[in-house]
């Protein structure tokens, strides 16, 4: 069933743009996963996943962003309250200026969740509304969570 | 006389403020003890679990999941381990299930307790704290006597616990659930009825069950505004597709609906208490891989494993390459979300119900910092 | 002579209030802690007996502190003000036949005039505190002083009205002989008295101007040491007299069976209406500022009201 | 000396120097405790003649209401700017100085020529004072009660309206 939900959600998104969209769509762990790249990855796509009937992805439960030194990866993990499914949507991002369209304006989870990502691994997301550091200090140097972090242990009295 | 200009004052609450509950800062703009904006400010208690665990082993990361909840530790223990487990593709021993079950349910009452005592203590009236804290010293002493922590637990391990139930404890587990269950009846008389209380939270911080799916909220805020999410149920994870349990929910969305979700709640954990003592099979207590701490690699992958925990759903994403070290730990803190809430909950409230909305929200600060 | 013996009133008055203070926030203690599971201080003397004596030394011993943005000079005076009317009020009381200080022939409206003024020190500490949470403490404790002023003046009227004197002697002797208390022909305006009374002194669940878990203890949060007892003790010290006014109005004052002298059976209904007061702490949370006002205004004015005008009618009835 | 005189000169010291620092003062909030003060030491006085209920309703009203009014208004307006500056135009001062003399010599002249009847007791008294408001005074104090309640109502419509 689950396979059936995931060929589904490829399908529809390859066809909001009419070209291959995802770039991989496989089972993780029994539950349906999408990668796309960034640049791919909008605001049509989303609220599409948000509204589309036999979809309904309406709960946004976590937003993770991994580091993995040639690249970088934003998760999404979606839940439907109303078909009672999951889905994880990976995007893809260089490391170098990493940027995701933000879910800011269709999720308001989105809100604090990227905020803590941008303030820990550095990633843009254009189109939230208040993109600023939450956890760390407003002139914080570096995004610690990034594997290249040096950790200055004299500045943070460690040493 | 209506170009009279009036002014709005800024107002810190926090970091330092009894209502706080740690050291989170609102800042707020009022006109008169009208709220206009409400800004939280978060970070003071930020620890950085997530950067501390990808220098840890797997095994030496869960003593830091104790921390992050801390009135809630044993949820924490457990999804950090299931993740891990999910990864490895493990089958858990029974009885170690079941342990589990018996100490996450037995320490959402006593978190619920806690809400219970403080949130009535932040709107004005002393003696339920006492009360609730009378309770929450009985199960303090059930979890200090399996785990040998009042706290901070580390009890649950990747691959099972750390140690099997002592002599007896199954037995005084349930003696304990009896006399909860009468106590926690006691509360409806002590507050539920009374006059002012039903003033102060009836009606008061309205959430619509569009605004909870749209926040990401979970837990008993979710439950009280009519969205019926509990992994428990929606995702059964553990052993709890084998109890009877109920979920409460409730359609007004207020305080008041909180309150009384969150009571309900602990009766049906009592319930789940119940039968786990029951029917508790004998067998090992851990996967005979997860007694070698220093031997843990989970192949290659990811996986978001989620949880129920007091105050939502507690998620944790693990990225494991191989190594002896996990890649990366992503843990989705239920109260860091649901305390986002507050910027479009407080506005045009009054700081009078400020202190009864956040107290519903059931935060707490070293999960909302990491 | 007779100013000698005044002044010797006075101290004395003054000393054994200083002494009821601090019983009775070690009574209030007790109580509480006995209704909430716990056995209250136990630790300095015999059953606690000499804690708040611990605790007022500490505050005397520690630094006097005077943030740098107060208004300094109100800063000062505002306990002062608070303390002072407080202690007056003692003036008009009668504790027994014969033991009273002025015989005042306007002594309901004496008492229940000064009392007013205690309203004013808190006010002015709240505001010259340069706090935003004392100056949201004082706001509302102007707003819910002004509300409740009124019923609790209303409330007495009735009394008046059977007696037809405001001495406060008189009243007692009325009530001597007629053979029943207050409490009973006047119910409504003691029930009124009661509620006003609690909000008038800022008690739970109507301390709403210090409310702890949202304004952090209001208007004295920026005090400390020696001031801030000035305070508590104005508090208490009006906590009492407003407790013996309700004696002598509504439970008869000094009288009772013979064998105890009046002014044991005065302290002890004192104590019994400062009980209940203590137990009303410690069962009810904190009302919310709009329906208190709501129901100074809506519910506890016309109930007053409705009372004075039945007992004027029961008056004339009665000729 | 009596002790009615020390106490009389006590009170009569408080109320001038109140009166007079409340004309002095800088900060408003100092204006209003000494105004507090003014009305206290002019109650005592009352008291001294044995006005008590005279004296009991200057404290209600005037301590009691009309000072924590103007505490009230202190409170909710921006005060710390306000500052009191002496009015540098030379006619105002003039003015005022000759309307203050002129009022000053006008009460002077109205006490010193006004007759004083020799009488004893309750001058003031709560009694006293009932029977006139009801008996010869009835229909003149009916007519202020009026008066308040439509004042009172007509202030709640124009600040229901300014709220709307």
């Amino acid at each position: 069933m689950n396979e059936e939900l995931l060929d589904m959600i490829t399908n529809k998104i390859n066809q909001l743009t009419d070209e291959e969209t995802v770039t991989e769509a496989k089972m993780n762990f029994h539950k349906p996963m999408i990668i796309l790249p960034a640049d791919k990855w909008t605001l049509t796509a989303a609220k599409m996943l948000r509204d589309d009937e036999d979809l309904r992805f309406d709960f946004l439960t976590c937003i993770t962003g991994v580091d993995y030194e040639e690249h970088m990866e934003v998760v999404y993990n979606f839940y439907s309250t109303v078909h009672d499914h999951y889905l994880y949507v990976k995007v893809t991002t260089p490391r170098e200026e990493p940027s995701v369209q933000s879910l800011d304006p269709l999720f308001k989870s989105a809100d604090y969740m990227e905020r803590e990502i941008y303030d820990l691994l550095g990633i843009d997301f254009p189109g939230h509304w208040n993109l600023r550091r939450i956890m760390l200090d407003d002139d914080w140097e570096g995004h610690p969570l990034r594997k290249d972090y040096i950790t200055d242990k004299k500045a943070m009295g460690l040493d | 006389m209506s170009d009279l200009k009036t002014e709005t004052m800024t107002l810190n609450m926090g970091p330092q403020h009894p209502s706080t509950h740690g050291v989170f800062r609102l800042q707020l703009e009022v006109d008169g003890e009208t709220i206009v904006r409400a800004t939280p400010v978060m970070g003071y208690l930020h620890r950085g679990s997530e950067k501390l665990a990808e220098g840890f082993l797997y095994s030496q990361f869960i003593p830091y999941t104790d921390r992050l909840d801390y009135m809630n530790a044993m949820t924490n223990n457990y999804v950090y381990c299931a993740a891990i487990e999910e990864l490895f593709d493990w089958e858990i021993p029974e009885r170690a299930e079941y342990l589990r079950v018996i100490t996450m349910e037995l320490n959402r009452v006593a978190s619920h307790l806690v809400w219970w005592g403080t949130y009535l203590l932040d709107i004005g009236a002393m003696s339920p704290f006492l009360y609730a804290f009378r309770d929450r010293e009985t199960i303090l002493d059930r979890l200090n006597e399996i785990s040998g922590a009042r706290m901070t637990f580390n009890y649950h391990r990747i691959g099972g616990v750390k140690w099997d139930a002592p002599e007896g404890w199954i037995e005084q587990v349930l003696e304990t659930v009896k006399e909860l269950r009468e106590n926690i009846q006691e509360f409806h008389t002590l507050v539920t009825g009374n006059e002012i209380f039903q003033s102060r939270t009836i009606g008061v911080g309205k959430l619509t069950k569009e605004q909870v799916i749209n926040w990401g909220l979970s837990g008993p805020i979710a439950r009280a505004s009519g969205v019926d999410i509990d992994v428990r149920k929606t995702e059964p994870y553990s052993v709890y597709d084998q109890f009877d349990f109920n979920v409460p929910t409730r359609e007004e969305g207020d305080v008041y609906a909180r309150y009384l979700v969150r009571i309900d709640e602990m009766f049906e954990s009592l319930k789940i208490v119940e039968q786990a003592c029951n029917n508790i099979p004998d067998g090992e207590i851990i996967h005979k891989k997860g007694k070698k701490l220093m031997m843990l690699k989970p192949p290659e992958g990811e996986v978001y494993t989620r949880a129920e925990a007091s105050k939502g759903e507690i998620g944790v994403y693990a990225v494991s390459n191989g190594k002896n070290k996990p890649h990366r730990i992503k843990l989705r803190r239920p109260s860091f979300v649901n305390v986002a809430i507050l910027q479009d909950l407080l506005e045009g409230d009054s700081i009078q119900n400020l202190v009864s909305i956040f107290g519903s929200l059931d935060v707490v600060l070293g999960e909302v910092d990491g | 002579m007779d100013l000698l013996l005044w002044t010797a009133y006075a101290v004395i008055i003054l000393m054994l209030m200083l002494g009821g203070v601090t019983f009775a926030i070690l009574f209030e203690r007790k109580v509480i802690g006995a209704m909430q599971l716990r056995p209250g201080p136990n630790r300095h003397g015999p059953w606690g007996l000499f804690q708040t004596i611990a605790d007022v030394l500490k505050l005397l011993l520690k630094e006097d502190i005077i943030p740098a943005a107060a208004d300094k000079k109100i800063f000062l005076i505002a306990p002062v003000i608070a303390f002072a009317p407080a202690f007056a009020i003692y003036a008009a009381l009668a504790f027994d036949e014969n033991i009273y200080g002025a015989d005042l022939n306007i002594g309901i409206l004496y008492l229940l005039g000064v009392a007013s003024i205690t309203m004013l020190g808190v006010l002015m500490g709240g505001w010259s505190s340069n706090n935003k949470y004392s100056l949201l403490g004082s706001i509302r404790g102007v707003a819910q002083m002004v509300s409740y002023e009124l019923p609790l003046v209303l409330s007495v009227v009735g009394i008046v009205i059977l007696v037809g004197s405001l001495n406060m002697r008189e009243i007692v002797f009325f009530q001597e002989s007629a053979g029943i208390w207050f409490i009973i022909p006047q119910f409504l305006a003691f029930v009124v008295y009661i509620i006003s009374s609690i909000a008038e002194l800022n008690r739970a669940p109507f301390d709403l101007p210090e409310a702890e878990s949202e304004l952090v203890s209001g208007f004295h949060t920026e005090y400390s040491g020696f001031r801030f007892a000035f305070f508590m003790l104005a508090e208490y010290t009006y906590a009492i007299a407003i407790a013996a006014i309700a004696t002598m109005l509504f439970l008869g004052g000094w009288l009772g069976p013979a064998f105890l002298p009046g002014f044991v059976w005065f302290a002890l209904k004192m104590v019994l209406f400062m009980f209940l007061w203590f137990w009303l702490t410690a069962t009810l949370p904190r009302a919310r500022v709009g329906d208190l006002m709501n129901y100074s205004w809506k519910v506890l004015i016309p109930l007053a009201i409705l009372n004075i005008v039945a007992t004027a009618f029961i008056k004339v009835w009665m000729g | 000396m009596t002790a009615q005189e020390i106490f009389f000169i006590i009170l009569a010291l408080i109320a001038v120097t109140g009166a007079l620092l409340l004309v002095l003062l800088k900060p408003i909030s100092h204006r209003v405790v000494s105004m507090a003060f003014a009305f206290m030491a002019i109650s005592g006085l009352y008291f001294l003649l044995g006005a008590e209920f005279i004296g009991i309703v200057q404290i209600m009203v005037y301590v009691g209401a009309i000072t924590i009014l103007f505490v009230f208004g202190m409170m909710m307006t921006e005060h710390r700017t306000i500052v009191f500056e002496r009015d540098p135009r030379l006619s105002h001062q003039a003015i005022g100085l000759i309307s203050s003399v002129s009022l000053l010599g006008l009460l002077i002249f109205g006490i010193l020529s006004m007759d004083l009847p020799q009488t004893e007791g309750y001058v003031g008294s709560a009694e006293a004072i009932g029977l006139e408001l009801y008996g010869y005074f009835f229909v003149a104090f009916i007519g202020s009660a009026f008066l308040l309640t439509a004042a009172l109502i007509g202030a709640i419509v124009v600040a229901r309206k300014e709220a709307d």
